[in-house]
């Protein structure tokens, strides 16, 4: 259970507020989407969760536990986190970047070599054919999978992505989604998962909350989210789905006739 | 090759070694203390400032300064650990410096990530960021390994053995084969050790993508082989020497080396296991053996009359060597083993038909004839003061004068281009050129006698002191100039001069 | 106008092909839809056409000139580029970045800063508040935007984009594409632009590329692609949005209910 | 503040001036050659290697033999031009190694970044790769500069004034305070210097993000305060020597600045323009004033004598006197223009009331009471051919001898401490302390009679010599004397000194 009371965070010490007063909870086992405008902070509050950034002020506990009490270390090692701008060490083959967190853990080396194996053959990049391979001799879309491989290799109850299948194929993307999807269930894990996709949102997340400027407007179900929007923006974005179905619909109609 | 290339070249063994230990031992503990001092640095903006410039005023301090300092500090010890302590105090500038700026390089959003895996301060540093910052803080140990190969060369002040043995030496008498043999040697290390380094980070670069496969086994193998060598290097001159029952000093020339060998020899004779350690300064030799870190080398009388004892007056041969055992046993504890007989001292040499023709045979004899002779002397013969006081006291001048390299002086006195030369008493091209060595009745040139010098403790064995004193004036200056022949001339192996020179003890 | 013929393209000397004998064509003033499976060979087509990379075979040229016979730095100068990574410069300023081009085309000071304005104007990032910023202080959707405006900024009449839009949230993903769509009209730009989301293709391209395992399976008019496809995969990338509609229309339905 | 303090910071600002120079114009010209090597070596791997190799080996070449080399090769010229030669070569290592790794460290998405928007290669350079590589580049320049600053203080040997005549006149007399006043100066210079270059560091680092508007101005302000103040003093440095009528030189001590100044004085009394150049090296204000670049200066016939004419005999006063005028006009052309009357030379002095009371007046009187008397030394009179003349001539030798810091040994006399100092006859304390120089009958101290040297250019000019003529025997042992100690004891300038002195001329 990940839960936010009052959090804020500014990064020109009080100017301007990346993050401002967000508080809501993620229950164990669920998938919390976060979606919302660019710069709106997303990032900045996933990495207020696993203490890459200190909020200005307020709480944030997993489990009950105050993360700042925690540990930080140890927190982020029981923590997936898929990097938005990819994160991968440069230095490491495919198999080194997955292998990391396995190895802080100290697990022995079959195991690692084992579980690597796992999760490249899950985000469809076999470890004999790219486990030797840098990043910078993958493309973008590969690059991104290695992170969520990399994010799942230690087996972590909590994990949290930023957009993991932005730069995926349609095709890829929805054996991604569905896979992981499986595995959240399955294992029950909690996650939160910022995604610009309103249609992988609606369709992966148990619940999603929708931020502007720095603010949580809504959070509920999709159901709720799509028959009660409580702002304009959340009507606004929830519909672009279907509105851009439409649309579609229209255009090619009108091409075909 | 020139008599004087073969010289040197018979020392560079042993130069090698001392050079190689410096700089290794150096090195490895300068890379140890500032590889470490950077990365605190590059964690503290509190200490970075302070620590800089603690290391960049330790690096104004002229070389030579900083080497008397350090002698100072460690109590008037000389040797290896000053010569080291000052190299590594010299190599850290770069290597700091550049392990600061490698570390502060390091990407924000990479050392972001293995923040975000739960990677400690500590696995970033290990696992990331030096890494990462390896090809600078190489660069920076690279910089620093060329600078103490070439500083090591100063080593040679403070006692530690090095190629500046050849380089200062070489300076001094003007000898430009052995500033040139010392030179190229220090840049021939330098290149190869740069080599090494750069073969490692080529690996560690390349350790992930094995671009080519059997290139990649080639380096490794090399760069192992290298590796293992230094290594064993390092450990073999860190090693205890060998208890030797003692070890025979000597400086670096060929006289040296072959009565350091005929020492040896009479002792292993007597059922003594010895070591020689050759090719020291003088003041180097004498300071080890007033220690007992060497038990007995060849001195000269003159030497210790003017180097140690400051005198510059001339009391005549037996005074001066009287004085001399004097003054080494109050001193310095040192005893007189055996005086050997033969002198080596500057004197003037005359190919011997012409000397006769004219009837010469000793410099007083030259007077009539000086001023119309060609006199040919060694690049500083005539700037020094034996030469002066030859000149005052027989009231004579050579109405030219020539300076030549000394292989050339000895030709040009043998085709007879020049009258007269200058010459040790004991050169070996003395005896091959078969010229008159001229008497000096007047005693206007300072004695050299040889003599063998004792250390303290060598001169409470008895059975030590019996086979040294055996050679009481056994070698004669005709027997060590046939000597000094047969090694520098004929190119025979020193062992041929120490049997012939064991054929005159009984 | 611009056209492949032949062109394939090996990073390992022949062992695998990143991209495998492409042939097609890009009318001026049309903007053509890459679409294609994570590592089918985007990317690299894209960087042959600017001279990034060097065809291992084949032919490319721009208005009827072969680029291997042009220089490669007045051609890149004359073709704007979205890099998929932003490819940001880290040490300028977003302003600098921006200006990079007309910068190096030696405009006049006066007309780079007023361009500035109306590219980053465009982008929803006012020159005024981001200008000084450098792009580590940006979000990652806000960087990707600043890459954007980066091509666009020296009115270039050849633009490739490499997922241009990819992190970015819904609304102002809409409101980019559709001024960007405006502009290229207008001015008569001839675009290469590959994305992920194939709405985004079907809504924006003239004609539509599908790649896998470096060939172009299929290339038409959104209308042709959907009636028509050439290929199963086609067909399975066509019908995706669609699919995913009908697929949250029922989930909803079942929340609800 | 100690007199020995004083009469090191009196050559503070000179010794600063030619060691900024050297520092400045070594690291422009380092910085300006080995940056586009750098820049070289890092676009082809055919040229990096060889050129790092060439690099390196200079590295090795030991700074006392680089500074030769560089002296041979530039044909004998010395000064200014074969110092900063020799340390531009020697800056390059740390320069084009860090330039060459910084930029190879750029990541190569950036690069094609900068490729991608269509920048040429020399822009990719300019605009992304260097500034990017900043930080290591600088890095290298850092430890360069630094390195630079250190061995500046070598300068000194090849005739460049630097903080080296500190150091080399502190360890040659060993006068610590030299040696420390040497190494702090340069020291600090390297710290503030390096300190510039953080400043501009910082500045290009924070161009773009002005966290703190108030703190970048601040440091900008400094910086470029910095800088054109290290410009205009390059400028000032390089600009040709403002055209006067005569250059006076003068060796590093207050005697030689009192003469100078009143030969200035006395030529600017009679209509010349005059400048002085002080503080130089024996040998090399010898050589100066024999090329013409210095017209006068104070030279004493024992220096002469023994340093350039390698005379160890002692033949008289005058004989002496007669044969440098002799030797000087023949080898170098300089003319003796006047013979000034005093002698600086080592002497024995006693408190005057102690020598009455014994009879004392001549070292030959010590003879009966110097077994019982105690003597104190500077620190290096005991080891000197001085005083081994005078035990010799005089057959005396002292009951204890003790050496002193300068300073602390007139005082030690005058508390009857020691009964008998050296001390050199025209120091100001034998005049402060009203010590009785002993007269040397046997004239066994060799003589070093003051006279001016004049150059061949000036010795043509009748005016010229009219002036340095009139000073012809006006300057007495006593005269002398009591103008060094207005300046050295009660602390008074130089000027007044001069005008002392002035009242003896006519
Ligand atoms: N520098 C490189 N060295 C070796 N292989 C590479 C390199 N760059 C790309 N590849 C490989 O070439 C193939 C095509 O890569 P490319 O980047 O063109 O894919 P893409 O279609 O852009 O994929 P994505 O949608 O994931 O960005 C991939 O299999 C990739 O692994
Ligand atoms: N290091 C930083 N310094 C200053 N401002 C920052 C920094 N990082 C982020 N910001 C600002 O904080 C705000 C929130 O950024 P954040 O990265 O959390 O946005 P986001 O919701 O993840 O956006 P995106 O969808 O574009 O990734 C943005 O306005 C951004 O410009
Ligand atoms: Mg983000
Ligand atoms: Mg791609």
């Amino acid at each position: 259970m990940i839960e936010l009371q009052h959090v804020r965070k500014s990064y020109d010490d009080g100017t301007s507020w990346a993050v401002a007063d967000t508080s809501f909870t993620v229950e164990e086992g669920e998938l919390l989407g976060l979606i919302g405008e660019s710069g709106c902070g997303k990032t900045t509050t996933l990495k207020m969760i696993n203490r890459l950034e200190e909020p200005s002020s307020g709480l944030i506990s997993i489990a009950g536990k105050n993360v700042m009490e925690r540990n930080p270390q140890e927190l982020r090692r029981n923590i997936g986190y898929v990097f938005q701008g990819i994160g991968l060490f440069p230095h490491y083959s495919v198999a080194e970047n997955v292998a990391a967190v396995p190895r802080l853990l100290q697990w022995d080396e079959t195991r690692i070599r084992q579980r690597c194996q796992e999760t490249l053959d899950m985000v469809g990049l076999p470890l004999e054919e790219y486990g030797e391979r840098l990043p910078s001799q993958m493309s973008g879309g590969q690059q991104q999978r290695v992170g969520v491989a990399r994010a799942l290799a230690a087996q972590p109850d909590v994990i949290l992505m930023d957009e993991p299948f932005g730069a995926l194929d349609p095709v890829t993307r929805a054996e991604l989604q569905e896979e992981f999807k499986r595995i959240q269930a399955t294992l029950n894990l909690t996650v939160i998962m910022v995604t610009h996709d309103m249609t992988e949102a609606l369709l992966m997340a148990d619940r999603i909350a929708v931020m502007k400027g720095g603010e949580v407007l809504q959070i509920g179900t999709p159901y709720e989210l799509l028959n009660e929007p409580a702002h304009d923006y959340v009507q606004e974005i929830v519909e672009m789905p279907r509105q851009r179905a439409d649309r579609l619909e229209k255009l090619l109609h009108r091409s075909a006739s | 090759m020139s008599e004087n290339l073969r010289e040197q070249l018979l020392l560079l063994p042993d130069y090698f070694q001392g050079h190689l230990t410096l700089t290794l031992i150096a090195m490895s503990l300068g890379v140890a203390v500032s590889i470490p001092l950077g990365v605190w640095a590059a964690q503290s903006n509190r200490v970075k400032g302070p620590l800089l410039t603690v290391v960049s005023i330790i690096q104004t301090i002229p070389s030579v300064a900083i080497l008397a300092l350090v002698v100072a500090l460690l109590g008037g010890r000389i040797g290896l650990v000053p010569a080291i302590t000052a190299l590594v105090l010299y190599s850290m500038l770069p290597i700091v410096r550049n392990t600061v700026t490698g570390l502060e390089s390091v990407t924000d959003d990479v050392v972001e990530a293995a923040r975000g895996i739960g990677m400690s301060s500590r696995q970033i540093l290990l696992q990331v960021r030096i890494p990462l910052a390896l090809p600078v803080i190489i660069a920076g140990i690279r910089t620093a390994m060329v600078w103490t190969v070439g500083l090591a060369t100063l080593s040679t002040l403070v006692g530690a053995t090095s190629f500046g043995n050849f380089i200062f030496s070489g300076l001094q008498t003007r000898n430009l084969v052995a500033v040139t043999v010392g030179s190229v040697a220090a840049a021939a290390m330098a290149v190869i050790l740069d080599a090494i380094i750069g073969g490692i980070q080529w690996l560690a670069e390349n350790r992930v993508v094995q671009v080519d496969e059997k290139r990649f086994r080639r380096v490794r193998n090399a760069v192992m082989t290298a590796l293992i060598l230094c290594g064993g290097f390092i450990i073999y001159s860190l090693l205890p020497e060998e208890e030797v029952d003692f070890v025979v000093g000597g400086k670096g020339f060929t006289e040296q080396y072959i009565i350091a060998g005929l020492v040896a020899a009479e002792l292993e004779g007597a059922g003594f296991s010895t070591e020689q350690r050759l090719g020291m300064g003088t003041d180097v030799v004498y300071e080890a053996t007033a220690s007992n870190s060497v038990d007995v080398y060849l001195e000269y009388s003159g030497t210790v009359w003017s180097n140690q004892m400051l005198r510059e007056d001339n009391p005549g041969r037996e005074t001066i060597m009287a004085e001399v055992n004097d003054y080494i046993a109050r001193t310095d504890n040192l005893t007189n083993g055996s005086r050997l007989g033969f002198q080596n001292l500057y004197a003037l040499a005359m190919r011997r038909d012409r000397a006769a023709e004219m009837g010469i045979s000793s410099i007083s004899d030259l007077r009539p004839y000086a001023a119309d002779m060609v006199a040919g002397g060694d690049l500083e013969f005539f700037s020094r003061p034996e030469w002066l006081q030859l000149r005052d006291t027989y009231n004579i001048d050579f109405g030219e004068k020539l300076t030549f390299d000394t292989t050339l002086m000895y030709s040009a006195v043998n085709e007879g281009q020049v009258d007269i030369i200058s010459a040790y008493t004991t050169d070996g091209r003395v005896a091959a050129f078969d010229l008159l060595i001229l008497e000096d009745p007047e005693g206007a040139l300072p004695p050299y006698d040889g003599f063998l010098a004792v250390s303290s403790e060598a001169a409470m064995n008895p059975g030590f002191m019996a086979v040294v004193g055996n050679l009481e004036r056994k070698i004669s200056d005709v027997a060590m100039r046939q000597a000094n022949r047969m090694v520098d001339v004929d190119g025979r192996p020193v062992s041929e001069a120490v049997a012939y020179l064991q054929t005159f003890l009984d």
